[in-house]
């Protein structure tokens, strides 16, 4: 008894864990407060409402998937990839709303429906259009990998849309369904935060959002001070690990390792 | 159109062109294998290594946690690895925490292993449990409790009946685990197994573990093996190559290497023409 | 010389009727990308979505026996709950109670993101650090390109090291990338660029395997080579 | 009051979930009940699991209404549609005969093996031709940016393939290099980014500042 505290090599984890969440707290209150913190503009967020605009121009509709996402929004690596894509899907299908142009969303996640819908269907209200939703603009593959993507690249030679959008969880679909729409000459926007699928968003889109920068692309979507004063909490975590990195560069040259102990507490 | 040089049409190829090279070049191979010769990487060596430590009677894992969909890349070293297994004296217990196909891929390890197979005992010398969902909470349960997971295996035969699991209920008296995967499954096992709480009975260690991973992972997979988390790396149809040259068994991998050097010179090839192509038409423009 | 152990190719009607089933579809989904999109691939797709939505629906259902229904008829009552939120999905159905669905997923989205930020920091950040300012050793295989070099081994923690500095500077959400910072950020695109170059090069391998398998399925049931 | 049902409580059940879970990775081991077989945090994650498996069904709903939609509307896609529909009515009856018995009937056994994993093994191969065509235009030398990826790509590429090494003798190494080193700050650093990216999104998810879950939802 009395040992409950000793977390067994996790304790920097809870310390970072309690301040980053202190960070973003404080951030968020004091941007509430007023102070002025402007989120650096990602293109690949400026240019989805390029994409939309495209897609109105030539009458034609967008795709949109969140990935594979491990067929479900309980994982704890892609569940808030698929929750980050969901949230700009919102904001796409405002859009879309707006101008009258067809989304279609293709997703293998079949316990994100609900929510899907509910996003999607806001999104038609928020622009006073709600008879406009259709529900069967969400289709499900089924938590399968392969008939989602088949499905994928058939819809996209059969609808040929004006631009694709791809964020969220994404696996070996992305270099797919990046070079079917390529071959069709889609304005093509993606975002992943799954390392293993950067190198081919990076090489089939126009725009994509690396890493971090999806999760981050919703709150500047957003606009919402508060929102984006977390992004600061954000930079001011990365620079307390640049000064680790760099502490502990100058302490290895000298042959030192407590920064290594004091880190693996 | 006319206004268009060769490098200009260079840059346009329809890419279905490329598509129909590839995949003839990708096949061709295998009717006529060259055989280029291989060197053997410290990776695949000392997974080699380890599989010849085996010493008559040991007990093995295999945990199939690759699909069906990922034969051409993992199905080669499995085959290799079960037939050092068999050469060394092993014993083996499969099962996966992957896929559900997996019932399909310990069949073509058995058809393509005949001689071991007609040795080889079922219960005795080896025992196949199938799939079964959970992932990592799964292994962890395993490291401690076989029977819990698995009571009975494809057969339907009570685990308690089987020979093989006589004395075996958990990782404590497994040599290591090979783990084939696509993902993540062999970090279950070093975390679960290899650091978890079991020990090993013979040498007072716990299990380790290997792992025959895909080509498309090895540079995340090579982390595990540099820091000692496991003590070979077999990386996708490549290492299985180098495996099947170290364990004398020629197999798919070996011919598989033609197709690979054939169509990555193909690409390199298409790479360095379309930087041509791109310069030549750049200075064109200005 | 290679040998291969051939397996025989069968005799039975209905596995050589497979082996060929298995064939034509294959060759139906890649007419998409060697040709364009045309019925028979439209076929493929359909039949592949159809196979695979009733597998999944059948493999589901049985892992829901296992681990629900079996238990509740044990006496285990309380999965009696999940069953019940699992039905509560169907809410979506429902317009006017559409709101009850958002339990059960509530529950996904609260397990999932908070086992994300419990489990990410220590792998994804400590020990990362950790490992980008652990200094070579002589004797281990951790820098292993210059084998021996203990020069080349510091080489590459230099740069390794430098590299990250750089990246992370890149990816600052808040401050915009001018002044003393540019060409640090300059630099940072490089690493990445690098990173994405290398990764992409050790894909290539994987998918060619994949490609050159299922060319040698064709020859396989062609009969060209064993099977 | 039926408003907090609707938004506030969701938020509520989900921050005690991830509570939980959080409180489970750090103090599991010394807090009884609420880590190990059986008890708080693993009882969750069975719970989610089930709905899970649950939410099939849904999905399922979602596709034969797609299809039949299509059908309906007597579309040009109507046939395929119709096929789909035929198709799997008959192979979820012989799954259910499955499930009832406990014996596979043959057809489903050979369906599984012909169509679902051979098309499986065939989908996950045809990466490998989009892949030759992205590598095709991702690597010109556009810039330096595109340049640099160009480097890294060819070396391992010829690392990789046995002909490399017959061609020059550098190129496994320098290649092997760049796998073992070279891309490591750039991967390692996209580790540490995605993760601050996730901490920082999975808190205003659960205070209710992410769109994506349910906060412009009324």
């Amino acid at each position: 008894m009395g040992v409950w505290i000793i977390l067994d090599t996790k304790f920097v984890a809870l310390l970072l864990l309690i301040a980053a969440f202190a960070l973003f707290y404080a951030y968020m209150a004091l941007a509430k407060g007023g102070m002025k913190i402007k989120a650096r503009t990602f293109p690949a967020v400026a240019a989805i409402p390029e994409a939309i605009g495209r897609a109105a121009e030539m009458g034609r509709p967008v795709y949109y998937s969140t990935g594979m996402g491990q067929g479900t929004l309980n994982n704890q690596l892609n569940g808030p990839q698929t929750l980050a894509g969901i949230s700009i899907l919102g904001y796409t299908t405002r859009l879309c709303a707006k101008s009258g142009v067809k989304i279609t969303y293709f997703t293998m996640i079949a316990d994100s429906l609900p929510l899907v819908e509910e996003t999607m269907r806001t999104a038609y209200m928020a622009e006073g259009k709600p008879e406009e939703f259709d529900p069967a603009v969400a289709i499900n593959f089924q938590n399968e990998q392969s008939p989602y993507l088949t499905a994928s690249l058939g819809w996209i030679q059969r609808e040929k849309p004006a631009s694709s959008i791809l964020m969220g969880g994404f696996y070996y679909e992305a270099v797919c369904i990046g070079e079917a729409g390529n071959t069709i000459g889609a304005m093509q926007i993606g975002g992943s935060a799954n390392t293993h699928q950067l190198p081919f968003l990076v090489a089939t889109c126009d725009y994509t959002l690396i890493m971090e920068e999806l999760y981050a692309a919703s709150a500047e979507i957003s606009g919402n001070l508060d929102v984006i004063g977390s992004l600061r909490g954000e930079d001011i975590l990365k620079f307390f690990v640049l000064i680790l990195l760099g502490l502990g560069f100058i302490l290895a040259l000298v042959n030192n390792n407590s920064l290594i102990s004091l880190l693996k507490v | 159109m006319s206004g268009q040089n060769i490098w200009d049409k260079l840059q346009n190829v329809d890419r279905r062109v490329f598509y129909w090279i590839l995949f003839i070049a990708l096949t061709v191979p295998f009717l006529s294998p060259i055989g280029l010769p291989i060197t053997v990487t410290p990776s695949t060596q000392s997974y080699y290594d380890g599989l010849k430590s085996i010493q008559s009677g040991e007990v093995v894992v295999l945990s199939i946690n690759s699909g069906v969909s990922a034969w051409g890349d993992c199905l080669p070293a499995m085959i290799a690895s079960v037939h050092k297994v068999y050469d060394q004296g092993g014993k083996l217990i499969v099962w996966s925490i992957g896929y559900t196909d997996v019932d399909i891929t310990w069949a073509k390890i058995k058809e393509k292993l005949p001689d071991v197979f007609s040795k080889w005992k079922e219960g005795e010398n080896y025992v196949y449990f199938g799939y079964c969902p959970g992932q990592e909470t799964n292994v962890a349960l395993l490291a401690t409790n076989i029977r819990a997971i698995y009571p009975k295996d494809v057969r339907g035969v009570s685990t308690d009946q089987i020979p093989l699991m006589k004395d075996i209920n958990g990782a404590n008296k497994i040599k290591f685990v090979l783990s084939s995967d696509t993902g993540d499954a062999q970090m279950y096992y070093i975390r679960q197994w290899k650091n978890g709480q079991v020990n090993y009975e013979k040498t007072g260690k716990p299990p380790t573990v290997a792992e025959m991973g895909i080509a498309m992972n090895k540079s995340g997979d090579m982390a595990y093996y540099l820091s000692g988390d496991e003590f070979g790396l077999v990386a996708g149809s490549r290492g299985a190559a180098e495996l099947e040259a170290l364990t004398g068994y020629k197999g798919d991998a070996t011919i598989t290497m033609d197709s690979i050097s054939v169509s990555h010179v193909l690409l390199v090839l298409a790479i360095i023409l379309t930087n041509i192509s791109m310069f030549a038409t750049r200075g064109k423009k200005k | 010389m290679i040998e291969n152990i051939a397996v025989l190719y069968p005799t039975d009607p209905l596995a050589i009727a497979g082996l060929w089933t298995a064939l034509f579809l294959m060759l139906a989904i890649y007419s998409y990308p060697l040709w364009k999109e045309n019925p028979v691939y439209r076929f493929a797709e359909h039949t592949f979505v159809a196979t695979a939505l009733a597998i999944g629906i059948i493999v589901n259902l049985q892992s829901l026996m296992n681990t629900a229904v079996t238990p509740l008829m044990k006496g285990s009552f309380l999965m009696i709950i999940p069953i019940i939120l699992g039905l509560c999905m169907y809410f979506l159905l429902v317009p006017k109670q559409r709101w009850v669905s958002r339990y059960p997923i509530a529950i996904l989205v609260g397990s999932s993101l908070g086992l994300g930020i419990a489990s990410n920091p220590l792998p994804s950040i400590i020990n990362q650090i950790i490992s980008t300012v652990t200094p070579p050793k002589a004797g281990t295989a951790v820098w292993a390109m210059f084998p021996g070099s203990p020069t080349g081994d510091w080489f590459s923690f230099a740069f390794v090291a430098v590299g990250c500095v750089c990246a992370t500077t890149y990816f600052l959400l808040t401050y915009e990338h001018t002044g003393p910072v540019k060409p640090v950020t300059i630099a940072g695109r490089y690493f990445i660029m690098l990173a994405l170059g290398a990764y992409f090069g050790n894909t290539v391998l994987f998918r060619f395997s994949m490609l050159a398998e299922r060319g040698q399925y064709i020859l396989k049931v062609l009969g060209l080579v064993p099977l | 009051m039926s408003q907090i049902y609707k938004r506030e409580m969701v938020f509520i059940v989900a921050g005690v979930v991830a509570f939980v879970m959080i409180l489970d990775y750090f103090f599991g081991k010394n807090i009884p009940g609420i880590s190990g077989a059986g008890n708080l945090s693993s009882t969750l994650q069975t719970w989610a699991l089930i709905i899970q498996l649950m939410a099939i069904g849904l999905g399922a709903i979602n596709l034969i209404q797609v299809h039949y939609r299509q059908i309906s509307r007597k579309t040009n896609m109507a046939l395929y549609s119709a096929w789909f529909m035929v198709f799997f009515a008959i192979l979820l009856l012989l799954g259910f005969y499955k499930l009832a018995t406990g014996v596979e009937p043959y057809p489903y056994t050979w369906i599984f093996a012909n169509v679902y994993v051979s098309l499986g093994a065939t989908l996950y191969a045809i990466t490998g031709f989009y892949i030759f065509s992205a590598a095709y235009r991702a690597f010109r030398a556009r810039n330096i940016d595109a340049a640099i990826l160009l480097i890294g790509g060819i070396f391992v590429l010829l690392a990789n393939a046995p002909i490399g090494e017959v061609i020059w003798g550098g190129f496994p190494l320098i290649g092997n290099w760049f796998n073992n080193v070279g891309q490591v700050p750039g991967m390692r650093t996209f580790t540490v980014v995605g993760a601050l990216g996730l901490l920082a999104y999975g808190f205003r998810a659960l205070i209710g500042k992410e769109r994506g879950f349910y906060s412009e939802v009324q």
